[in-house]
């Protein structure tokens, strides 16, 4: 299956993208994505990163499933 | 209904926000209008460093989910009528706004807590992020972390 | 100086007051925008009255130095930079704005207490009245009373 | 000497007038003034009344001068 990972601010930077694609084994969880993403994206592996699901954040053992969108970033900053 | 949530790359002006959340029975509206600072703290040195302009990008469509989100959870927790926020993306100038709350209640000590809640868990959890910009280099500002932001 | 109090009989625009105090070092600013009730509640006997329209009166001199000793008082009492307050007089229509206090600082917890502070007391001590207006009379609206208002 | 005394709102339309000049021996208090506003215009009578001189909140044993202002009015009501 595809997921579709987002980058904003500091973690699209330091990832050199905006988004890209990812393919994974099904059932897969987000905590898995995010592994993944931290193993190709080494600069980010630093950094304390927050991560949501299809727009809502996520702990981490949420099962993710084909176009799925999940977004990486860093502690919010805006107000 | 006269809430609303969004968000904008044109400059806002605070009283057409502050406007429209005035429901007849009201009594007090509060509005928090924060902007870009000129100088700021570096933490790591201590030292005041002064940006020349400011850069905020979202991630829109969560962005406006939060931001509905807190409007439903004030409304819930304070005697309140109505609330608006509008926050700004794109290149701001030094001074321009970047977030507008309004929120209009019967009682004026609601809106005053209502608000102070709201702008505090704006910075908290939606999914914005500002950049500054200096005149040696750029920097995306990094909120408080806290592990369960919603 | 960004300070300023004043009583104008034409309509307030909340954006222009709120801006006039803001300072290059400063984060927040924190309006509290007061208008004319629809409805209201007879306190003699607990119904509900609906206003027509209402006049604010002031006597001028005076109010404006209330405001600015409020003004005074505020800054000393609160880590606040600037405080404007614009007083609306003569007729207003229902949900027209009455009073507009912007408090700006840098840091919003500052600016939230002091606009609740002076809104407090400007109902207090600043000599203003208002005349509710209805279909079958009018009433001068008496506020709190207080033997030492000032 | 002649003090100006002024009236808003409930107190200008309970007196019918809005300003008026009472004439009062030299040493003469503020309270003394309100006492005299008061026989005068009895209506005022049932009210609460706060004043000022010289656009200052008054007690009331403040002495007052040939010229000087005294307004007349109820607990404020603006905001």
């Amino acid at each position: 299956m595809i997921v579709r990972v987002l980058f904003f601010g500091a973690t699209a930077s330091l990832a050199g993208v905006r988004s890209l694609d990812i393919s994974l084994p099904d059932e897969s969880t987000a905590e898995t994505v995010l592994g993944q993403i931290k193993n190709k994206f080494t600069k980010l592996g630093s950094q304390r990163l927050l991560y949501s699901l299809n727009q809502t954040y996520a702990t981490g053992d949420e099962i993710v499933r084909d176009g799925d969108e999940i977004a990486i970033f860093t502690a919010v900053s805006g107000g | 209904m006269y809430d609303f949530a969004e968000l904008t790359t044109d400059p806002i002006n605070i009283d057409s926000v502050a406007r429209r959340v005035v429901p007849p029975e009201c009594g007090a509206t509060v509005t928090l209008d924060g902007y870009a600072r000129k100088f700021t703290k570096d933490k790591s040195t201590g030292g005041v460093r002064e940006t020349l302009y400011l850069e905020y990008e979202g991630y829109e469509p969560m962005a406006l989910k939060e931001m509905e989100k807190l409007i439903e959870a004030a409304k819930g927790q304070f005697e309140i009528s109505n609330v608006g926020i509008v926050h700004r993306l794109g290149k701001l100038e030094i001074g321009e706004t970047s977030v507008v709350i309004s929120v209009a209640s019967p009682h004026r000590r609601a809106a005053f807590e209502a608000c102070e809640w709201l702008i505090k868990e704006l910075k908290r959890t939606v999914p914005i992020w500002k950049k500054e910009v200096y005149a040696d280099g750029e920097h995306w500002v990094e909120g408080e972390f806290s592990d369960t932001p919603a």
